[in-house]
């Protein structure tokens, strides 16, 4: 019987992989070392690996994530951690600017292989300053990489991908998610001996025929649920679409389930105004625009900061009743 | 008075300073009162974290840190307040908000995400505000407070009010870019603000050791560094607190300049209530010697008793009332109704909320 | 003959007027008094106004930023100038949290009457790190309002609105125009004696019936040259629609002119991914499907940092040509 | 030697430090070369920013700091550095970069904007780089540089190299937060970083005092809130700049530790060539008085006369090649040719740059 882990142990089992895979990854970040990680993503790490490989920071997020950005630069390949990805707020300019400009200012002369990881979400009732869901305003960068796993198996596959990765790569993960359980092999089940996924490749979590409800992390299962109530409610075949990588973003895998299904719901725990969706959502009518049976849709958190109320904040993220009811409004 | 006899740990050096000796028996049974209330408050939001409720959850959502152990600091310091000074902390916010004068069942009612919280369910734990109390929060974001406690001092030297501004800080927020900025503009400008660093002596699970470069005077002699006032005090002893943040105030109220204050303390519980580990980065021992030894309401009890202001029934008393104050305040934010749904997208924009012709032109929510 | 002035001239005025018509209004930033400001917009001010209401700050847009939002809700009315709007990366904490999410925590005890100020484009051969675009960033975050003006004209009305406004407003001007001339009428031209324009309100900047280029900022000025050229050389009439404030969105006014023109292309210097564009795009078609002729077309700056080369950057950034080209592509 | 009857103006109490004796007569010329180097470069460059060329624009766009008058810093402080250690700097760069070895054809290139140029154009005035050099930048931002040259000290340490970064900074950067953040990470964790403040008593229009609050000490002295060492250095004199500093580095290489250094200096020109004001918030007096006075190039060129290392010929020799290097490198870089438009989408993205199967996969651009 395939083993099931969480989204949790899988990220931990990838960082654990790559710290023996290559000396020169380092992980740090507040609370990570000694304290295990505030969220457990790094549990053992540090007993296993010492005080070299994994390292308790100060509150000091532009210092130490600059600090990693010029480590970086000389070989090290260091993966921060943010304990709320929210915090990347104050460590921005390093972020945006020092990560993501020096190669082309440079002229290519160099890069900066780390990866900044942590739970970007909503829906945990810890207010607006802490459930920030930047996917989108880093992907605007060019320089940048972001990720947004929906699944323990997507989860351990992008985060090694990312540290091997030669650019820096934001790697946002849902708190709601930790711990919950998917397949995911063990190593030596899997051809080449472990579990690696591009980034940039879209994956279909469903096949589906009539419409295509295409989404990014936490929001992945949400539509798989709709899918669910849909098929069984409604008799409608959707196709879920899970872009696992927002940049480089997989259009080919989008475009190709639009094509089929002539009808596309964007999905995100993001804030709607230029959120990933504004983007999805109009790449597809501006590439597939004859195969569109109905406008694509778009259904993300409410636009209002997080509240922290725990019943209000659940109205405030997309559950699948919503996206059932988007979903008929247009098949 | 035979003041030498006294026993060495209730006899306090700064009782006769004259802020000191001028309070009324009335004035230092309040401080009691309100450190009783803020523990009392603190101890039944644990319990509310904790229950398992009838919908089968926790009363209480996300984050819950609690001030447990540093009463004193909140009490003393801000008895020193005046109509024109102001109040802003971080996330571990409730025993400010009680000492400004805030009642325990909006604060209750806001860890219970109801309509009548202080912040409409809206803000939570970390998020208290209450400016008709010159309080202004309340913040998540570690530091992310003090440039605004420089403003809240701008603010008041710019309107020409006679006041200042009590801006409180962990000790692991010292080593936020934001707070090093405030301080060079608090000095610069000359801008009427006291940065409070209340030294638990954790981040977290991160002793202050472990955090923060500093030379062997302390966290608040980084002032230095800005040609900035400072001085440390020991947060057990409500007359050395009111001592010497009175030296701060009267700094800010007459000559409009800054200081830090370092003050020394302990959090009993986790960092949150979430916190697994508050007796792995620290132990038991260290916990319970601080309880045992340090604690500020029996070191407070213990000095009024000496003074002969209370008797230990007065003390049972208060204390119960305290108790029962915030047992009705479960009971009154348990009967609160939630936040409509539809209320979620109000208090966005001040001029939307107000109806006025800028609230109405254009649209401001873009969620359908 | 109506009279022309500057767009750095026109916010000097506007300044100026704010500066005399409320005694809580204060201009703070770096070089903005005894300097006369980097770019000379706040140019005569503290001559005039003195120390107390135009004031020099420290580099350090974290603090001074954050202590005007604090200073705002004691009722100060601080104007901000960000030397470069790029310099809010440091600032983003403040700017996102403090500015925009303190009223909603507070349940709406709060507000946060602060304008932020300064220039945010390319163009001028400042390199990436100087030539940051964030309209669409900031417009992602309810609770904040962005504007980005396109004339004298415009920025004249708009900052004045922007510092009556009791929410925080982020004004986004551009280098490239400071020195270009517009009308803009004496105030005794103007019935009420001063020229206000409200936030949330679209400007046709040229009426047409064939295709609409929508656009906001400078790009509004390309666009309009474009127009020129689609009708001359092409026989298209096209209808140039500034957004001038993007949140709040005059969405109202966009809709119909497509309705009208069925045909719509947005123009922005913004980068392309989760540009304003996006929202723009995917808003119009999915109200106003069935009136599409064809898909929305975007055009931003070419999707890398900001470049330094002089004649390169020109090539980054949408001009005429490019317009005129991707209209023609759907007329 | 009758040093005491030596002017006062040459003589340098640290020609006589260990680092200074064992320099030869080639090394001391070495470094007037090198600063004559530095400002006939400046010079043309300032010239260049200043010309109308053929299509009626300047040969420079955007921004141009040039480093005149404050050579000596660069030159004495790198001339201490070995294999192991790197440099980092601001926007006001050209010096540093000439000095750890870049070649002025491929600075004056970039400057142009031209593909020929070190960052091949892409990054201009602000942003040389020349990492086979242990140089990494070039920053625009202001103290956005700091956290990265504690990060090339933790990438030594990590790696187990003895060496150490220098990273300059201006007067007006110490009030980032970012530069907090990175002094107290430098000493929490013992990396072998230097910071320089290279203070030339201006942030733009802003005089040090308008800018920063700080002790008298000094700015460096702001290193005691961290516990963490700190000198004072007159920047016009290379024997001082080098003893002093030697100290620092032997700090980082022996112990691994962090110091700050406050080097007294002065730009000659505005802050950047399009500072229009720079006879404005300082007096044409003042100016020409560090010109006089204080010109580290005149300082250097009189002692190395006085130690009879060279003649008036030679001195003139020099200039004369380093201005004629100069002009060949604007000659160079005009006659070079503008990058071609299709490499604009070059040099973002290493994986795409290599064509890696990483780099294939999925869309990384998307302006069409
Ligand atoms: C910028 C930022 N980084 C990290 C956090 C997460 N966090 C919240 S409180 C805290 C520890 C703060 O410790 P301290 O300042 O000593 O205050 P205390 O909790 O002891 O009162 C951390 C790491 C945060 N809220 N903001
Ligand atoms: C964060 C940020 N704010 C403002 C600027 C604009 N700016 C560039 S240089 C400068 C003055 C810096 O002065 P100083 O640090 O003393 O260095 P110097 O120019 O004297 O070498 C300013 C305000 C910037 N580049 N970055
Ligand atoms: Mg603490
Ligand atoms: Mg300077």
């Amino acid at each position: 019987m395939p083993r099931k882990i969480t989204y949790r142990k899988a990220l931990n089992e990838g960082l654990d992989e790559e710290l023996a895979n290559d000396d020169n990854v380092v992980i740090i970040g507040e609370e990570v070392a000694e304290y295990n990680g505030a969220y457990k993503v790094t549990e053992g790490l540090w007993d296993k690996w010492g005080d070299k490989r994994v390292v308790d920071a100060p509150i000091s997020e532009a210092g130490f994530i600059g600090m990693g950005i010029g480590a970086s630069m000389l070989g090290v390949r260091p993966v921060m951690e943010l304990m709320f990805f929210s915090f990347a707020y104050v460590a921005f300019d390093q972020m945006m600017n020092n990560a993501a400009t020096c190669r082309y200012m440079s002229g290519g002369l160099i890069n900066v292989p780390i990866v900044v990881r942590g739970p970007a979400n909503g829906g945990t009732n810890v207010g607006a300053t802490h459930s920030h869901t930047p996917e989108n305003i880093f992907a605007n960068m060019p320089g940048l990489k972001v990720v947004s796993p929906s699944t323990a198996y997507d989860a351990k596959g992008l985060i090694k991908s990312a540290i091997r990765d030669n650019d820096p790569v934001y790697f946002m993960e849902s708190t709601v998610l930790y711990g919950q359980e998917w397949e995911v092999p063990e190593n030596d089940e899997i051809e080449g001996g472990e579990l690696l996924i591009p980034l940039g490749s879209a994956d279909i979590k469903k096949e589906g025929t009539d419409i295509s409800l295409i989404a990014h992390g936490r929001a992945v299962i949400t539509a798989l649920e709709a899918a669910e109530i849909l098929s069984a409610e409604h008799g409608i075949n959707a196709e879920v679409v899970d872009l696992r990588s927002i940049r480089p973003l997989d259009e080919q895998t989008i475009l190709e389930s639009v094509k089929k299904t002539n009808r596309a719901v964007y999905i995100e725990e993001n804030k709607p105004f230029c959120g990933v969706g504004a983007q999805i959502a109009s790449m597809i009518q501006e590439k597939v625009f004859d195969y569109l049976d109905a406008p694509v849709l778009r259904i993300s958190s409410m636009d209002s900061p997080a509240i922290y109320s725990p019943p209000l904040e659940k109205a405030q993220i997309p559950d699948a009743a919503l996206i059932v009811k988007k979903a008929l409004s247009i098949c | 008075m035979a003041t030498k006899s006294k026993p060495k740990s209730s006899a306090s050096e700064y009782a006769d300073a004259d802020i000191n000796k001028s309070l009324s028996a009335e004035d230092k049974i309040e401080f009691l009162r309100k450190m009783l209330r803020i523990r009392r408050f603190e101890q039944e939001s644990l319990k509310n974290y904790q229950v398992t409720n009838k919908s089968g959850g926790s009363n209480i959502g996300g984050f819950l840190h609690v001030y447990i152990g540093q009463e004193s600091i909140a009490v003393g310091t801000i008895s020193l307040c005046g109509e024109n000074d102001h109040v802003i902390t971080a996330y571990r916010d409730h025993g400010h908000a009680l000492t400004v004068g805030m009642n325990m069942n909006e604060c209750m009612a806001e860890l219970f995400g109801k309509a009548t919280g202080c912040s409409k369910g809206k803000g939570g734990s970390m998020h208290y505000f209450a400016p008709d109390k010159n309080y202004w929060g309340g913040h998540g974001i570690v530091a992310g407070q003090t440039p605004l406690g420089a403003g809240l001092a701008y603010g008041l030297k710019y309107k020409g009010l006679k006041g200042c501004c009590l801006c409180y800080l962990g000790d692991g927020a010292i080593n936020q870019g934001a707070y090093h900025e405030a301080l060079n503009l608090a000095e610069l400008w000359d801008l009427p603000v006291i940065y409070i660093i209340e030294n638990n002596g954790y981040s977290m699970g991160t002793s202050q050791e472990r955090s923060s470069a500093h030379s062997e005077k302390g966290l608040a002699a980084r002032a230095e560094a800005y040609g900035m006032e400072w001085d440390v005090i020991n947060g057990e002893d409500i007359y050395e607190i009111r001592a010497k943040t009175q030296i701060a105030v009267k700094r800010a109220h007459e000559e409009c300049r800054p200081t830090i204050l370092e003050i020394k303390t302990y959090r009993w519980e986790g960092h949150s209530i979430a916190d697994a580990n508050k007796e792995k980065y620290r132990t038991k021992e260290e916990i319970q010697k601080f309880k045992d030894e340090h604690d500020p309401v029996q070191v407070w009890k213990k000095a009024m008793l000496e003074e002969g202001v209370i008797t230990e029934d007065d003390f049972k008393q208060i204390n119960k009332e305290a108790g029962e104050e915030a047992k009705a305040a479960s009971k009154f934010a348990d009967e609160s109704p939630f936040p409509e749904v539809s209320s979620i997208q109000d208090d966005i924009y001040w001029e939307v909320d107000n109806n006025t012709e800028a609230g109405r032109t254009g649209r401001h929510f873009f969620h359908d």
